[in-house]
């Protein structure tokens, strides 16, 4: 999918996307670059920015920082990208921070969720401002998910994922937001990516008897899981952090018994400029997008380019203020970035909800936010 | 006088079948010595015993005054017991000059200060003294049978051993070959004062190189004939 | 249900059935070829991707899936058997490095023939045993053809047609000159072996997601079965398979399901230390 | 003969050359900082090469110490505040201490026993790497886990080319160093530890002794590796610990030559420098990649220097191979005096 | 007794390994039920000769005919197929097969219904192996181990039998047993030769003998040739040590 290096021409304006596109994470990062070539068609449709065609330089990142890191500077040093986007895993994306920083080139970061990415801006502003996160945080994930469950009526859930540091996160920050809301979790475990002990964990799970399981682990594993857990417990209910499950493909081979939610930060039928989206994704590449990592990337070129319009220049110092004062449509909403530059995501007005979705026999049906 | 070897009450067995069963002899310094016993007597095993590679189930091994029956072999051959073995494991990618410089390294030296490189020394003396000097740079691996007892001879050399123990060392050698070394271990019986334990199904053999032929049977020594 | 825990004990069963599974055939392959199969994970892979297109075709059965991801494995078994492994087979370290390039090749083709993303197949119903107990379809079918094959590999290396497969592992020199096809037995135990893996591949793919590198944590956990066990007790195999699998649910269940694969290679470092020479020491080496 | 032996110290010099001189045609920060890390892979594939191939205890947990490392240094700086220097010398002794546990503990093992336990000791700290956020850096935010932790460093923004200057200068060092141990006596006899155990200890080798030291020094040199990564990548991640990496190291060693030190570097450097540094599309890349391997081993199965070095040894001469350093001596093949 | 025909043919055979040239254009004839006797200093090819009649190592020159048969370029096994059998000279056996079972793979080729008969001849030779039948073949002392080998080789009823020091390790009493055995079942009906350092033992045997020195045959004699062993001793002694 990766675009021939494009000589760069005067007349082009290049954005370097990083994600991981070989190894076990690729399928994510694949859909990551499908998503921002698709947003820099767009771009190009509508005129290209003042007068100039936007191009798309792709750093494959292998799911490491050192590669990561590396893959950043040929994309700012020698594609002469004038932004980048990216990268998907966590580890990546603080590496090409770095690099971000050092060159004072904007980076745009779409799906890394952790908190040390808006820590750095908010405590080294001068050094770090270039980056802003479009994805959500966890907390702002966590609040979601709580609303969501409060909704659902659930007093009682289980938090089930793989053992990484990012699923461990969102399960103590889940579990600090919903406490007030008398949710509590009735039983909490990470299974190893090594050796993925399935079976017990369903097992458990089920024993616990919870309103809703909460599946967080965006991989192939959740479908393993999933599977089993239908074969444990056929009526209990399940909710999965975005990834996989949002497959259409997918969710057609797991017993819909029980209600399988998704959460996911856009859907068809959300908006016009969401459904137009997922049309445009589908006719392109015969599936449509699963929500998350594969519309967060496109709405992070769709706010980019929208700033180099507004500033009138791709040149870093005059963007970065256009960003920070927002809002920039895209598919999930209007971005606005707060003091940390992180996105707005949340369930207060003004800030971008999300969508969780049930899988029916025949498609999706949005359940939440609830439709006005 | 002081035996250099001696042991006492060696009893071994492999699950249900005994092979050794309370065997006493001694070896005096420089003393060349002869064992000799029918195929599957028990030989190696006590050769084995003898030489650290097996515990035995009871009885004690003591050389040069200490009790040594728990050292194990490169302990053994630090202190001056060298064997051979009846079927050698030759270094597969070791060269010749190489499997002897580390039994020079190891038997002698202090650890890390080995022999220099480029030295023109111990080894290749060992090595002409063999009879492998023009094989020096062949890997162990492609010798033929004859020279892997030559090297195994000229390993067991390398510690200028106070006790050599030869399991069968000539049998794969053709006559004239022996003849060499025959007069290489009768050299270092005579010059060095090594003694020698020889294990051979070759009664002349024995006769002509050894004073005292030990005879293995039935698990225990039922002879012992003086020449 | 009233307690869960026999449940959990017999789901590990079921997943040390997958182990052994892949187990067998490596050890073959490593008694009789000689070489660690790292590719081994890959053909279990291509198994699954054989049983998913056919799924897509309309044809949703992994029972019909498996004779035919067997014979396309055995197949490329052979033809990897023939251009690779034999004339590079003296280089002992070479084998398991070209293997494993096979496999990120495979796996790589695999990106590019199905994409990056999970696939599944329907699962079926589980069967509902006594006392409520869930009995695994996918579970029961991978426990049986792994206790048949390694049944079968028993009856193979003990019955005097097997006489071979031992020898081989040993000597290949002296098989040859006893009349003994050395090449050729290793071609079929290799192209065989690898059939075996696509095979299980196939009937295990509706139990998870099938995706490139699906292959890599089933290897990992056999390979270990592997060099534990050896090859030449096929029994100490399919046991060892089935006490790590039960090993690891329990861990998962009494400890954390986080530290159960920690707490598997802890007990493998474990066995280890106290038997050196490995569970089943090979007989009569002296000297 | 003689002029073609001379000629033999020559190669390396005229790499390490051409490397010097690589900066001066002004690549671009990229190109340097793939070079980087392929110094530092070049020394951590030498050094999986002081364990796998001199002392032949195949190894699959190599990641270990070079992780440890990069974890000691990060936590040292950020956490503990020491200095950079200290910090990478308690690094390496780390690495060491703990290639002398795992040499320790697979002493009484064999063959692939040791692969196995390396292997299950490697995954297992690879496992609490990425399973654990047990340590908080002063952000509040959690440290540790798959994100790893950063370095903290004396300076910013390295220029690429004091790193690239840096990282071959240690290369250089590192594998000055390793060559001369596997040449030295201790060498030797782990070389012969690996052929014939049972030999080697009836030539008086303590066994269990020189195995700890081959893992040890060879612990070592990867954890100045590990070390030398965190510096370059400014953290230390789970991935440091991973056993791809592990894995990583053994496929140079299987390319270059198992053994002779030269051949993993050689093997890292250009494996590294060639799929990193050309930007193939990535599909292409890992394809090519296996498919270089493959080529290489079935063509080269002893590693290409390895090969070659056979080669080299045997011209003239009616011999096979001899001792590496031994050159230009006259030999004879002929059978017995 | 040998009289017949020329039934194995090899024709300026030469083996080298890289630059070592192990065995330099050798050409030796044995006629059907001949026993030959191959003799030189350690070194001297005998091993690697024996190998390339077997086809276990490739000839790099040169030609073996077994009963009129080209056979230079047929693999091992198919060799082993047409009734050649090699005794190899590092007694190996194989370790973790029982001792039976090592027997039993050298009857591969025979037909299943001579098995047992075959099984019992070698049994009664070296009871000693009777006696340890079920025991791994790894346990055999030296010189149990040699018998092993013989007796893989003697179960396959070969017609052309390679023998590597046959007698290495073996006692007197063991030798001279194997000896007789040899005498009464084999000798004149399969084509023998065989390598041997103890002249003593091998002249019991040899119808012709056969000196190498440095990969070529150097003298060719027949029994009648010597009067005795002693006289076959002070033949090699004087073949050795001459230098080439
Ligand atoms: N590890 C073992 N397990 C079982 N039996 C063994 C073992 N080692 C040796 N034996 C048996 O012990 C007996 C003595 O063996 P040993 O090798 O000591 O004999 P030997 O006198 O050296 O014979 P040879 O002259 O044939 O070499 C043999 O019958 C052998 O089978
Ligand atoms: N694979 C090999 N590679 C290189 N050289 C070899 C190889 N095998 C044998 N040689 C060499 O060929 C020569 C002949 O060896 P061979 O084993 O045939 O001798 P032999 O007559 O059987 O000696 P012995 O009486 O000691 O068994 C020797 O110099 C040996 O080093
Ligand atoms: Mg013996
Ligand atoms: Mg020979």
């Amino acid at each position: 999918a990766a675009p021939a290096v494009a000589a760069s021409r005067p007349d082009a304006l290049k954005i370097g996307v990083l994600a991981p596109l070989s190894g076990p994470y690729a399928a994510g990062g694949t859909s990551f670059v499908q998503a921002a070539t698709l947003a820099v068609e767009q771009a190009n449709a509508e005129g290209g920015v003042f007068g100039q065609r936007v191009t798309i330089a792709v750093g494959d990142t292998q799911g490491r920082v050192d590669v990561a890191k590396s893959e950043a500077l040929r994309l700012v040093s020698r594609e002469k990208a004038s932004a980048l986007v990216g990268a998907y895993l966590s580890e990546e994306t603080v590496g090409a921070m770095e690099v971000a920083a050092a060159h004072r080139t904007v980076l745009l970061v779409p799906v890394a969720a952790t908190a040390e990415i808006t820590d750095k801006v908010r405590q080294e502003y001068k050094r770090y401002r270039y980056v802003f996160r479009v994805g959500y945080s966890l907390p702002q994930w966590a609040e979601m998910i709580a609303a969501f469950l409060s909704d659902r009526k659930v007093r009682r859930y289980a938090f089930v994922g793989a053992g990484i540091r990012w699923n461990l996160e969102l399960g103590e920050t889940l579990e600090r937001v919903v406490a007030p809301r008398g949710i509590t979790p009735v039983y909490t475990a990470f299974y190893s990516p090594g050796n993925p002990a399935f079976d017990a964990v369903a097992v458990a799970a089920a024993a616990a008897s919870p309103d809703i399981v909460i599946l967080a682990d965006p991989g192939r594993n959740s479908v393993s899981f999933l599977k089993r857990l239908r074969e444990a417990a056929p009526a209990l209910p399940a909710l999965s952090i975005g990834g996989a499950l949002g497959d259409a493909r997918l969710a057609a081979s797991i017993p819909l018994s029980a209600p399988v939610y998704v959460q996911a930060a856009a859907w068809r039928g959300v908006s016009p400029a969401a459904t137009a989206y997922v049309e445009r994704y589908e006719r392109r590449y015969g599936a449509p997008p699963v929500g998350y990592s594969d519309t967060l990337p496109y709405d992070a070129v769709t706010v980019l380019v929208a700033a180099w319009r507004k500033a009138g220049s791709a040149a870093t110092e005059a963007v970065v203020p256009v960003l920070e004062r927002g809002a920039f449509p895209g598919v999930a909403g209007a971005y606005r970035f707060d003091a940390a530059h992180q996105a707005r995501w949340g369930t207060g007005p003004g800030a971008l909800h999300g969508t969780f979705v049930r899988w029916e026999r025949g498609g999706a049906l949005i359940v939440f936010p609830p439709r006005q | 006088m002081n035996a250099l070897l001696s042991a006492e009450g060696i009893t071994k067995s492999f699950g249900a079948t005994q092979v050794l069963s309370g065997i006493a002899l001694s070896v005096a310094p420089g003393e060349p010595v002869g064992l000799f016993g029918p195929n599957g007597s028990g030989k190696t095993t006590l050769v084995n015993i003898l030489s650290g590679l097996l515990l035995p189930d009871a009885g004690a091994v003591r050389f040069d005054g200490k009790e040594i029956t728990r050292l194990p072999i490169d302990a053994r051959y630090r202190l001056g017991i060298a064997r051979t073995f009846q079927i050698p494991h030759p270094y597969p990618a070791l060269s010749v000059r190489e499997a002897v410089r580390v039994a020079l390294d190891a038997g002698k030296r202090k650890e890390g200060e080995g022999t220099r490189e480029d030295e023109e020394g111990p080894a290749e003396d060992l090595l002409a003294r063999t009879g492998l000097f023009n094989q020096r740079f062949l890997p162990c691996a492609r010798l033929s049978q004859g020279c892997l007892r030559r090297l195994e001879f000229a390993r067991a050399l390398a510690c200028r051993p106070k006790l050599l123990i030869l399991d069968e060392i000539f049998s794969a050698l053709s006559a004239a070959d022996e003849g060499d070394l025959t007069a290489l271990l009768r050299a270092a019986n005579r010059d060095d004062g090594t003694a020698f334990l020889l294990v051979s199904h070759n009664p002349p053999l024995l006769k002509s190189l050894c004073r005292r032929i030990l005879v293995l049977d039935e698990r225990r020594i039922v002879r012992e004939r003086t020449t | 249900m009233t307690s869960p825990l026999p449940q959990v004990l017999l789901d590990g069963l079921f997943a040390g059935g997958t182990y052994a599974l892949m187990a067998a055939g490596m050890a073959l392959i490593l008694g009789v070829v000689k070489v660690i199969n790292l590719s081994h994970g890959a053909f279990f892979t291509l198994g699954a991707y054989v049983a998913y297109a056919l799924a897509e075709r309309g044809i949703v059965s992994p029972i019909a899936a498996a004779p035919i991801a067997a014979v396309i494995a055995f197949a490329f078994g052979v033809f990897l058997a023939k251009s690779f492994v034999n004339p590079v087979r003296n280089h002992p370290f070479a084998l398991p490095v070209g293997t494993l390039a096979c496999a990120l090749l495979f796996e790589q083709a695999a990106q590019m023939a199905w994409g990056p993303h999970p696939l599944s197949i329907e699962a079926g119903a589980p069967w509902i045993g006594p006392g409520g107990l869930v009995i695994r379809r996918w579970g029961v079918i991978a426990f049986l053809s792994s206790a048949a094959l390694l049944g079968g590999l028993k009856w193979l290396l003990s019955a005097r047609p097997g006489l071979p497969l031992r020898l081989i592992a040993e000597d290949e020199e002296i098989a040859g000159s006893l009349g003994m096809d050395v090449e050729a037995i290793r071609y079929l135990t290799f192209g065989g072996a690898c059939a075996m893996a696509a095979a299980a591949g196939a009937l295990l793919s509706p139990s998870g997601a099938v995706t490139p590198t699906m292959g890599r944590a089933p290897l990992l956990l056999s390979l270990v079965v592997v060099i534990v066990a050896g090859m030449d007790s096929v029994a100490v195999i399919f046991l060892l398979s089935i006490g790590l699998g039960i090993f690891g649910n329990a861990c998962a269940w009494f400890l954390s399901p986080q530290w159960s694969y920690v707490a598997l290679l802890a007990a493998v470092c474990l066995l280890l230390s106290t038997r050196p020479a490995g569970i089943v020491v090979p007989a009569g080496r002296r000297d | 003969m003689r002029n073609a032996a001379a000629f033999r110290g020559g190669w390396p010099a005229a790499g390490i050359g051409l490397l010097l001189l690589f900066p001066l045609s002004s690549p671009d920060a990229f190109f340097l900082d793939v070079f980087t890390t392929g110094f530092l892979l070049a020394a951590f594939a030498a050094s999986w090469d002081v364990v796998g191939g001199v002392s032949g205890q195949i190894t699959l947990g190599h990641a270990f110490p070079f992780g440890v490392a990069a974890y000691a240094c990060a936590l040292l700086t950020s956490l503990a505040g020491w200095p950079l220097p200290l910090a990478v010398a308690a690094a390496v002794l780390l690495a060491a201490a703990v290639g002398a546990g795992i040499g320790a503990l697979s002493a009484p093992l064999a063959g692939p026993f040791v692969a196995l336990l390396t292997l299950a000791l490697g995954e297992i700290a690879h496992e609490a790497a990425v399973g654990n956020t047990f340590f908080s850096g002063p952000g509040g935010y959690a440290w540790g886990g798959e994100g790893g932790i950063p370095v903290a460093l004396p300076w910013r923004d390295a220029s690429p080319f004091s790193s690239y200057y840096a990282a071959l200068a240690f290369l250089c060092l590192a594998s000055y160093g390793m060559l001369r141990f596997s040449r030295s006596g201790a060498g030797l006899i782990l070389r012969a530890i690996a052929g014939s155990p049972i030999t080697a200890q009836a030539s008086g080798v303590p066994i269990a002794r020189y195995k700890r030291l081959g893992f040890a020094v060879g612990s070592a040199f990867a954890g100045a590796a590990g070390a030398g990564f965190a510096l370059h990548v400014g953290r230390a991640t789970a991935t440091d610990l991973s056993l791809e990496l592990s894995f990583q190291a053994a496929t140079f060693a299987a390319v270059g030559g198992r053994g002779t030190i030269v051949g993993p570097i050689v093997a890292a450097l250009v494996l590294h420098v060639l799929f990193q540094g050309l930007s193939l599309p990535p599909s292409a890349r890992v394809l090519l990649y296996a498919l270089t391997l493959l080529v290489t081993l079935r063509f080269f199965p002893g590693g290409v220097v390895g090969t070659a070095r056979d080669l080299a040894s045997r011209p003239g001469g009616k011999e096979g191979a001899r001792s590496p350093r031994r050159r230009g001596r006259n030999r004879s093949g002929e059978g017995t005096p | 007794m040998p009289g017949g025909k020329s039934i194995l043919k090899v024709r300026d055979l030469t083996v080298a390994f890289g630059h070592v040239v192990a065995v330099r254009d050798v050409s030796l004839t044995a006629r059907e039920g001949e026993t030959v006797a191959i003799f030189g200093a350690n070194g001297s090819g005998k091993t690697t000769f024996l190998k390339a009649v077997a086809g276990l190592v490739p000839a790099t020159r040169g030609k073996v005919a077994w009963r009129g048969e080209d056979v230079t370029a047929l693999p091992a096994h198919e060799r082993a197929a047409r009734g050649v059998r090699y005794v190899s000279d590092r007694s190996r056996v194989a370790t973790r097969m029982t001792v039976l079972e090592n027997l039993e793979a050298g009857a591969w080729l025979l037909p299943a219904s001579r098995w047992s008969a075959a099984r019992e001849r070698v049994f009664s030779l070296f009871p000693t192996l009777a006696a340890k039948a079920r025991s791994p073949a790894g346990v055999l002392s030296g010189g149990e181990r040699q018998m092993l080998i013989l007796g893989r080789a003697l179960v396959a009823e070969p017609t052309l039998l390679l023998m590597d020091e046959p007698f290495l390790g073996l006692s007197r009493e063991v030798r001279d047993r194997l000896l007789s055995v040899i005498e009464g079942t084999l000798k004149g009906r399969a084509t023998i030769l065989f390598a041997e350092h103890d002249a003593e033992g091998a002249y019991r045997l040899l119808d012709r003998h056969v000196i190498f020195r440095n990969g070529s045959v150097v003298h060719e004699g027949k029994r009648s040739d010597v009067a005795d062993a002693k006289e076959l001793v002070s033949l090699l002694y004087r073949h050795f040590r001459t230098k080439g």
